[in-house]
């Protein structure tokens, strides 16, 4: 680049400053993540301004109706056709308003929703000192068992800030999948990780696993977040841009008015493919694919399982909302090089997630392994680059985040002394003590495992059907064979808790509010509606498949 | 619009399963009434569907059809054709026995518990199989009938893990943990077989673009819908593996000795009587009709298979110290049969084969039955614990005779019918086959008649000298079953009249015909 | 007319059927019942008899049609019934001797408290034999010929507590069943020839076949018949099957069921004319057995196992007969009616000797019973005179056509048939001489033997009921028993002579059967000659061994020849090495290949994924470090990977 | 002198800063090494953002300081607590959860 033109540059810029046109925010169609970032704040508010007793009370009311109100504005959005006709790029290209952002928020705000309940559930603990306590913490800053832990406990202490926090994850995720620039991308990233990492460390028992959790969570999202800042710095000099359109299309070669001064780098494949990889990586960690999934079993297990809930369902729909987006708009010139690539992914994600699952024997891993099985299927349906691809991924995800909260839900009313009895052998005729939880969780079981009449099944069929049609026949078998070996552990828990005699120590099923049962009582219905007359919400799903560009 | 009728014939056995999930706990008999009541009264109505099928109509009748999953191309579209009726009618009438004979088999042993209410949730199972069975006859929608057959497995799940013999040779420790082991086998045979079927389903859908069978099968046959040569065989392949371990097919027949000798005899007799009837019936309606060139193909291997099940099952029960396992090494060589009878090819190879589902049905069942009667009598399922019961049991006794006698197909008994018909259909076609599976025959006649001897002959052991004759319940059970066995045997022109055309059709679909006489031939 | 056909099969089954269903209430008038319906099955007989001898010999064919029992495709199978003189000629034998055998065992088996389920079993019988000659078409036929098998099954196993006989049972069953394996090919063979296995078609068109297909036809009947009829290979059940109550031994398995492979035969000829590969086999089985059982016979101690061997080699006779081809049909027929009589009588005496007897077999402990029980003596040496062919009695008639007709076959085969016939005749002298002479003759070998030695076999467990500990006291069994004796007895004497004089029973069977006369190279009166021959040496030689020293009551050891003699001939020990011995092996191993090979395949898979997922795990070691490090590899793959994706 | 060289050492930092994350135990320095590699994607954007002549590039990493400082506030806070229940700050020695 030439001396000259670096120096008009600084001239340029130099020059005394005379109007910048203010940029253009639509509100109103920002208006969903725009709520629940606002209610967010208010949330800190509470915490500095309203008396610890009323805060609990306050901060549930304030975050179940701005959840509402922000769904209710997905709703408007997409009834006003924002999701099809008007669909398109606001907030100056930050931000897309289109079928699949739509449809994510939705799903996302729904999932925070049934989160935020079972976060309040405050019947499960047997109340300390007369006062009712939830699954976090008294105090996070008190060391575990120290004295000012116990009388943090006497006085009746509680971390209501997990609501605040709640509430900005959720934003975070809410702008997840619908950036529409790499810079929004990475900044929603970090919005949506920072509150999970807290999250994860305020668990009111097994205090040090919850606080490993954490740690582990936060240094390797953190790791994982670098590669994917790298990746985007790399796509920022591939393409001079990082708005998504740029990208695409510097990728397709149609490129409009190049000024000279990028010619030399503009172009450079090598900066593309490695960046598109490491950012590429970065989703991947959050979506829990192998490689990039050994965090998940830990965090799941240590952290507080209504988060882990949240987190297992949310976080997933999220990520994936960004991985489409990236892989469908940026990237689809270059899909013959992601494609094998993603193939294997999907492969040893399936497989590796299935088969490790076998063997465990905490139920909170279980799942976590399982959540891996299950973006690996997903992946199967991402990788069928086409608008049924698009459409069964959505499909799969709602069918799939509700589940998920929902046996998260049922694992946290099965307690003993040390609180939540997660080790699988506890779990052994609960059949047999009641009937009705242990039947609920077979159902989510089985969706998981993916028997017809439910959700799962649904879902899978979608997702593999789309990838058959794209010729992924061979993704579309080990697919098959390996939700097999998955459906061999979902059968093992069903055979302990029907077919094992019930052990004389074994855990008690807590009543829980009905907040929680709200809870689980979604997720049934959910798995059910969606197993057996998935029709409408296909059409939606299918209605929401188009990306914006 | 006329009145749905095969799917209240479906629809009220799950409606039942569902009201006798929900009585309470204490009102147990209320619960077995209430199952009783529903098998009963669709009973009748599998009797109206009966009647109102016309044999000389058309292909399927009393067709319903609609729009259910559009983005799968998924419709729910019922209809029966003469097989699917038979089939229909043998398990409406088996379930009421079933449910009679496992009056007490889930009377919970401790009465404190109050929300374990196994007696409830074992007759709602039975009922909600038996829903899933007549919905899988009925549905000409590929992927309709997939989700019922998958579904399927689960109550079906819950039954052999759920409820056993209640006394064991080794204590309830262990038989909980055989049974466990016995229900997870049976569901991931299945399972597998059934996930495999599903990528061929998907495979199906992405070539033809809808499930409707009779869409594809038209299409097939018009030309319409060309498929690749290796295309069709992959989906048969799929299709197949998933009913060969239904049915069970020699070798993926392994978990149907532990199922059946692990639960209770009722529950052994749904699984072979009822549930594995759908993989054999599927071998026909979906196998032959969708994929016709590949059946053909694939044909001398599936018949090989078919001819070791005959006599391996008949050896290996020969070998057995176990009545259940013995009874169901004896089904693994009629399902032989049955197979070989369907890919026989000819009319007399596959009406003898729906029979054959219809008699073995039944006498499986009688035979079955009896056996369990025995065995909660003496709460010991090895044949060596018993002797000389036809001392002090005659009637039960005789009964087993009876049934014994319906399993080694004695001519005058039902089975005897089917069962020559099939050798003879394949015998036309392929002499040395036919030959080779008369030997059933005699085997047959061995290990019925070992085990006769061992178990009601000879000197009385003392454990059984005190043991009861049959009950009126159990008397009511097993008449009825062996007076079928008999009529069946003696004028099954009934069946054979409502099966015969549809075979037809069937031979139609892989453009058979079956072989002229030497006779007629030379003329 | 032809609607008596239908009764004439369903009274007995009636009576089956009420005796067996109607339960302990009937049990003291059963037996009447039974012996009713029997005899009235036989009355309708002879209605019968009399409508087909009013009518021309060519219209003496009644068929009919009840109906369509299985209708598939090309395969039509009826139930009709077929009444001409053939099957005339059977109804007689079976419902007559039948009905009088009824009569017998109410004495008989008067003391069992099973005796009604005995008469619902022996009515079951009637009526599936019945069946068996009535059929119109080979399947129905089938269905009788089953039902015999089980009906001897249920009879020969009547006194289930006893193992020996449950297991005599079971082995007659089987045997039975791998012949009619054989039926059940042929049926098969005929559809595939035919079109159709109905007696019309099947046998009016043998021309149209060929030679080989009709082969195989004759050799599968031939297999069947040797199931059902006790020839060799298939004829070792028939000796355990005296296990079974006397009456039924008498019944079964002397006068009618083992003589069904014979109408078989006989009722198939028209294939086997057309199959000379097929007929020499038949009179190779027939000339085989005949001599086999006569051995047997004469090595058997046990009175009834004697008599069992005797029944094998006359009906090695008929088979011999049928295999001639239409010289022999006839005289089958005639040896099978006038064998009815005598055997049935000489059996029914054996039972009425035992019945005396504490039911005592073993005839080295019989002796000089003439004079306890005339009666019985009497009868008895009538049958036996008739059997070993007394000029004058039935037996001389129609064993002496056998003969002559096996000569008439001509060439060496003739020769050779007709010389192990004679040998025949000759054998059977002897060892019905001996069994007349151990019984009836010499010292009372009975006496101060108080109680039954163990090694001796014992039949009937009726010897529980009255005392067996006492020393036998012989007497005279009751008149409803002793009547039916006299009958068959009578039967036995005049029988054949009145068959003979004229031809009678040739002209009424021949429009069934066919007939020619063979050229004979020997004359009839040097047959007749010949026979008698044999029959005053095997007399003499027996009256030497029996007759002039005592009999020994403990059996020597005797010649090589007389232990395989006893032995069946070694054939039971052959079955139980070869077929049992090897068979359980087999099951046994397959059983083990079942679960260690098929199943463990299974398991090994499911462990397979168990192992790996357990080392998988390994992976996971909780080091946020090695976490990282799998993901920085991770990443660099995928770079990688992308990489190449465009390189290549 | 030529800005791609600013590139090369941009990913000389980053690689240095992972290796760091993947070879020292103390989870103060693990972090700083993530600092480490936050800071050299700053490096490559401003640099390419000199190269193409636009700001996004400078933009974007004063968005970058803002999300590092707050991944610091969270990070610590997290690691603090660790400290104070485990008196050690070595990741490793948080291996509860395994297998």
């Amino acid at each position: 680049m030439s001396a000259a033109a670096v120096h008009s540059l600084w001239t340029t810029a130099a020059e005394p400053i005379s109007k910048i046109d203010a940029p253009k925010i639509e509100y109103g169609q920002l208006s969903p993540t725009l709520i629940v970032v606002g209610a967010a704040l208010i949330g800190v508010l509470i915490e500095a301004f309203v008396p610890r007793r009323s805060r609990y009370y306050a901060q549930v009311f304030l975050s179940a109706v701005a959840l509402c109100a922000a769904f209710a504005a997905v709703v408007a959005l997409a009834a006003d056709g924002f999701g099809t006709t008007k669909a398109h790029i606001a907030a100056m290209g930050a931000i897309a308003v289109d079928g699949p952002a739509l449809f994510l928020q939705g799903t996302i705000l729904l999932a925070g929703l049934v989160g935020l309940f079972t976060f309040a559930e405050r019947r499960l603990d047997p109340a300390a000192h007369g006062n009712r306590v939830d699954s976090f913490a008294a105090q996070a800053a008190s060391v575990p068992g120290s004295d000012s832990e116990q009388a943090a406990v006497k006085a009746g202490f509680t971390t209501t800030e997990v609501f605040p926090l709640l509430l900005f994850a959720i934003g975070g995720m809410l702008i997840f999948p619908a950036a529409n620039d790499l810079l929004t991308l990475f900044v929603a990233l970090e919005v949506l990780s920072l509150p999970l990492y807290l999250l994860c460390a305020l668990a009111r028992r097994k205090r040090l696993m919850s606080q490993e959790a954490a740690v582990k969570y936060f240094l390797l999202g953190a790791f994982a977040s670098a590669f994917t800042l790298f990746g985007i710095a790399l796509l920022y000099g591939y393409a001079g841009s990082v708005s998504y359109a740029r990208i695409a299309e510097v990728v397709d070669g149609t490129v409009t008015n190049v000024d000279p001064a990028l010619a030399n780098t503009m172009g450079n494949d090598a900066l593309l493919l490695i960046g598109g990889a490491m950012l590429a990586m970065g989703l991947l960690f959050k979506v829990g694919a192998v490689p990039f999934h050994m965090w998940t079993p830990d965090v799941y297990q240590g952290a507080p399982t209504p988060v882990t809930g949240f987190m297992a369902a949310a976080t997933k729909v999220a990520a994936f909302g960004a991985l489409l987006r990236l892989l469908y708009v940026v990237l689809p010139g270059l899909r013959w090089d992601w494609r094998p690539v993603m193939w294997a992914v999907a492969i040893i994600t399936m497989l590796g997630g299935a088969i490790v699952a076998i063997t465990q024997t905490d139920i909170k891993r279980l799942l976590a392994y399982s959540s891996i099985a299950h973006a690996g299927f997903i992946l199967a349906g991402v990788i069928a680059t086409s608008k049924d691809g698009v459409s069964s991924v959505l499909f799969y995800l709602a069918g799939y985040s509700f589940v998920t909260i929902g046996a998260f839900a049922v694992v946290t009313l099965v307690r003993d002394a040390g609180g939540e009895a997660t080790h699988l052998s506890k779990w052994a005729g609960l059949g047999r003590r009641s009937p009705l939880v242990a039947a609920v969780f077979a159902v989510f079981l089985l969706a998981f495992a993916g028997i017809p009449l439910t959700s799962g099944f649904a879902g899978k069929f979608a997702v593999f059907k789309a990838a058959a049609d794209g010729g992924a026949v061979p993704l579309v078998v080990i697919g098959v064979i390996s939700s097999a070996i998955a459906a061999f552990f979902y059968i093992r828990v069903i055979v302990l808790m029907f077919f094992s005699e019930p052990k004389p120590d074994g855990p008690t099923v807590a009543v829980p509010s009905p907040m929680t049962m709200l809870a689980i009582g979604m997720g049934v219905a959910v798995t059910l509606v969606l197993g057996v007359a998935p029709q409408y919400f296909l059409d939606l799903a299918s209605q929401a498949g188009v990306f914006v560009r | 619009m006329s009145f749905p009728l095969l799917t209240a014939t479906a629809a009220l056995p799950a409606l039942g399963a569902v009201a006798t999930a929900a009585v309470p706990a204490a009102r147990r008999t209320a619960a077995k009434w209430l199952a009783l009541l529903v098998s009963l009264a669709t009973l009748a109505l599998a009797v109206t569907v009966l009647v109102r099928f016309d044999p000389d109509g058309t292909r399927y009748q009393l067709t319903e059809s609609h729009s259910w999953i559009k983005d799968f191309g998924v419709r729910y579209e019922l209809g029966v054709d003469g097989i699917a009726v038979a089939l229909i009618a043998l398990t409406a009438v088996l379930i009421p026995f079933i449910i009679l004979a496992g009056w007490h088999d889930a009377d919970p042993l401790e009465t404190g518990n109050r929300r374990w209410r196994p007696t409830q949730g074992f007759f709602a199972l039975i009922l909600a199989v038996e829903a899933m069975v007549i919905i899988s006859f009925e549905a000409t929608d590929v992927f309709l009938f997939y989700i019922f057959f998958e579904a399927m497995l689960i109550p079906m799940y819950f039954l052999i893990g759920g409820f056993g013999d209640r006394a064991h040779e080794h204590g309830e420790e262990t038989a909980a943990t055989q049974r466990s082991y016995a229900a997870v086998k049976f569901l991931l045979y299945n399972l597998v077989g059934g996930l495999l079927m599903l990528a061929a389903v998907i495979g199906l859908y992405v070539v033809a673009g809808n499930f409707s069978l009779q869409q594809i099968a038209e299409a097939r046959a018009s030309g319409s819908l060309h498929m690749a040569t290796s295309t069709e065989r992959w989906l048969f392949l799929g299709f197949f593996f998933a009913f060969a371990v239904k049915a069970p097919l020699w070798p993926l027949h392994t978990w149907l000795p532990n199922a059946m000798q692990e639960s209770t005899a009722p529950v052994a007799v749904l699984i072979t009587a009822v549930v594995d009837k759908v993989g054999t019936f599927a071998m026909l309606r979906f196998c032959l009709q969708l994929f016709p060139e590949a059946s053909k193909w694939a044909t001398p291997v599936i018949l090989v298979l078919a001819l070791i099940s005959i006599v391996y099952g008949a050896l290996l029960a020969v070998g057995q110290r176990d009545i259940k396992r013995l009874v169901a090494y004896a089904s693994i060589s009629h399902f032989g049969f049955i197979v070989m009878g369907i890919f026989a090819m000819t009319s007399q190879g596959q009406s003898g084969a729906t029979l054959y589902m219809v008699n073995h049905g039944i006498s499986t069942a009688a035979l079955m039955l009896v056996a369990g009667f025995l065995i909660s009598r003496r709460g010991s399922r090895l044949i060596a614990d018993y002797g000389g019961v036809q001392k002090v049991a005659p009637v039960l006794a005789g009964t087993f005779l009876i049934g014994g006698l319906a399993t080694l197909s004695l001519p005058g008994l039902a089975p005897f019918v089917s069962e020559f018909l099939v050798l003879v259909g394949t015998f036309t076609r392929y002499p040395v086959i036919g030959v080779i599976a008369t030997f059933g025959i005699v085997l047959a006649a061995l290990y019925v008649l070992v085990l006769y001897q061992r178990t009601m002959t000879g000197p009385v052991k003392p454990e059984v000298s005190a043991m009861p004759d049959l009950r009126v319940r159990e008397l009511v059970v097993v008449a009825p079953l062996i007076v079928l066995l008999i009529f069946l045997g003696v004028y099954p022109k009934p069946v054979t009249d409502i099966v015969n055309p549809a075979v037809r059709q069937t031979m139609s679909d892989v453009h058979k015909t079956d072989p002229k006489p030497e006779v007629e031939a030379a003329k | 007319m032809e609607n008596l056909i239908a009764p004439l099969i369903a009274a007995p089954l009636l009576g089956a059927a009420v005796l067996l269903v109607g339960g302990r209430r009937l049990d003291r008038v059963g037996h009447w019942i039974g012996t009713l319906l029997s005899t009235a099955s036989f009355v309708f007989g002879l209605i019968l008899f009399a409508d087909l001898l009013g009518k021309g010999a060519e219209h003496r064919t009644l068929t009919q049609h009840l109906w369509t029992w299985i209708p598939v495709g090309g395969f039509q199978a009826d139930v009709t019934f077929r009444l001409d003189q053939l099957s005339m000629t059977f109804v007689l034998l079976i419902t007559g001797v039948g009905s009088l055998i009824h009569l017998y065992s109410v004495g008989y088996m008067e003391h069992d408290e099973r005796r009604r389920r005995f008469f619902g079993y022996l009515n079951l019988f009637l009526a599936a034999m019945l069946l068996l000659v009535l059929a119109d078409n080979y399947l129905l036929l089938y269905v009788g010929w089953e039902g015999v098998g089980l009906a001897s099954y249920l009879l020969i196993g009547f006194w289930q507590h006893k193992p020996s006989a449950a297991t005599a049972a079971k082995k007659a069953f089987l045997v039975n069943r791998v012949g009619d394996m054989g039926l059940s090919i042929a049926i098969m063979l005929m559809f595939t020839t035919f079109g159709s296995f109905a007696f019309g078609p099947v046998l009016s068109h043998t021309g149209d076949a060929s030679e080989g297909k009709l082969t195989a036809i004759g050799l599968m009947l031939l297999l069947a018949a040797c199931g059902k009829s006790a020839q060799v290979p298939l004829q070792s059940w028939l000796g355990d099957a005296m296990e079974g109550p006397t009456p039924v031994s008498a019944l079964i398995h002397a006068a009618t069921m083992v003589t069904a492979g014979v109408y078989l035969i006989v009722r198939s000829g028209a294939v086997f004319n057309a199959a000379p590969d097929a007929q020499l086999a038949v009179t190779v089985v027939g000339a085989v057995t005949l001599l086999f059982g006569a051995i047997v016979g004469c090595a058997k101690d046990d009175i009834k196992k004697a008599l069992a061997g005797s029944t094998m080699s006359q009906i090695g006779y008929m088979v011999l007969a049928a295999g001639l081809g239409p010289i022999g049909y006839v005289f089958a027929i005639m040896h099978l009616v006038t064998h009815g009589f005598f055997k049935a009588g000489l059996f029914l005496g054996a039972g009425s000797v035992m019945h005396g007897m504490n039911d005592e077999v073993d005839m080295r402990r019989y002796g000089g019973l003439r004079k306890y029980m005339p009666v019985t003596f009497i009868t008895f040496g009538l049958g036996y005179l008739a059997i070993i062919g007394f000029p004058g009695l039935s037996g001389f008639f129609s064993k002496d056509k056998i003969i002559e007709a096996a000569f008439a076959k001509g060439g060496t085969e003739g020769w050779i048939l007709g010389g192990a016939a004679l040998l025949g005749a000759a054998i059977t002298a002897f060892y019905m001489t001996r069994v007349m002479l151990m019984t009836f003759f010499g010292e009372e070998r009975w006496r101060n033997q108080p109680t039954r030695s163990p090694g001796a076999p014992s039949a009937e467990p009726a010897a529980e009921t009255h005392g067996e500990h006492a020393e036998p006291h012989p007497h005279e069994s009751p008149k409803v028993m002793t009547i039916p004796m006299i009958v068959l007895a009578v039967g036995s004497v005049f029988g054949g002579a009145f068959f003979s004089i004229g031809d009678r029973f040739l002209h009424w069977l021949e429009p069934v059967t066919g007939h020619s006369e063979g050229d004979s190279p020997l004359s009839a009166a040097a047959v007749t000659g010949a026979t008698m021959v044999c029959l005053v040496i095997g007399v003499a030689i027996a009256w030497a061994q029996y007759g002039r020293k005592p009999v020994p009551a403990v059996a020597p050891r005797g010649s090589l020849l007389t232990r395989a003699a006893r032995r069946d001939l070694l054939q039971d020990d052959f079955n139980h090495v070869v077929l049992v011995r090897g068979g359980e092996h087999l099951t046994r191993s397959l059983v083990y290949v079942d679960h260690t090979l098929v199943d463990g395949v299974v398991n090994g898979t499911a462990a397979g994924f168990g192992g790996l997922s357990g080392r998988l795990r390994r992976l996971q070691n909780g080091f946020a470090r090695s976490y990282a490090v799998s993901m920085f590899g991770g990443a660099a793959l995928l770079v990688a990977a992308t990489l190449l994706m465009r390189a290549v | 002198m030529n800005p791609v060289n600013y590139l090369y050492l941009a990913a000389l930092l980053f690689t240095i800063g992972a290796t760091g994350v993947l070879i020292r135990r103390n989870a103060i320095v693990l972090f700083m090494c993530v600092e480490l590699m936050l800071n050299a994607c700053n490096l490559a954007f401003v640099t390419f953002s000199r190269m193409h002549g636009n700001l996004d590039g400078q933009i974007i990493a004063f968005f970058t300081m803002v999300v590092a400082a707050a991944e610091v506030v969270v990070g610590l806070a997290i690691i603090v607590s660790l400290f104070r229940t485990r008196h050690s700050a070595s990741v490793d020695d948080a291996s509860l959860m395994k297998l």
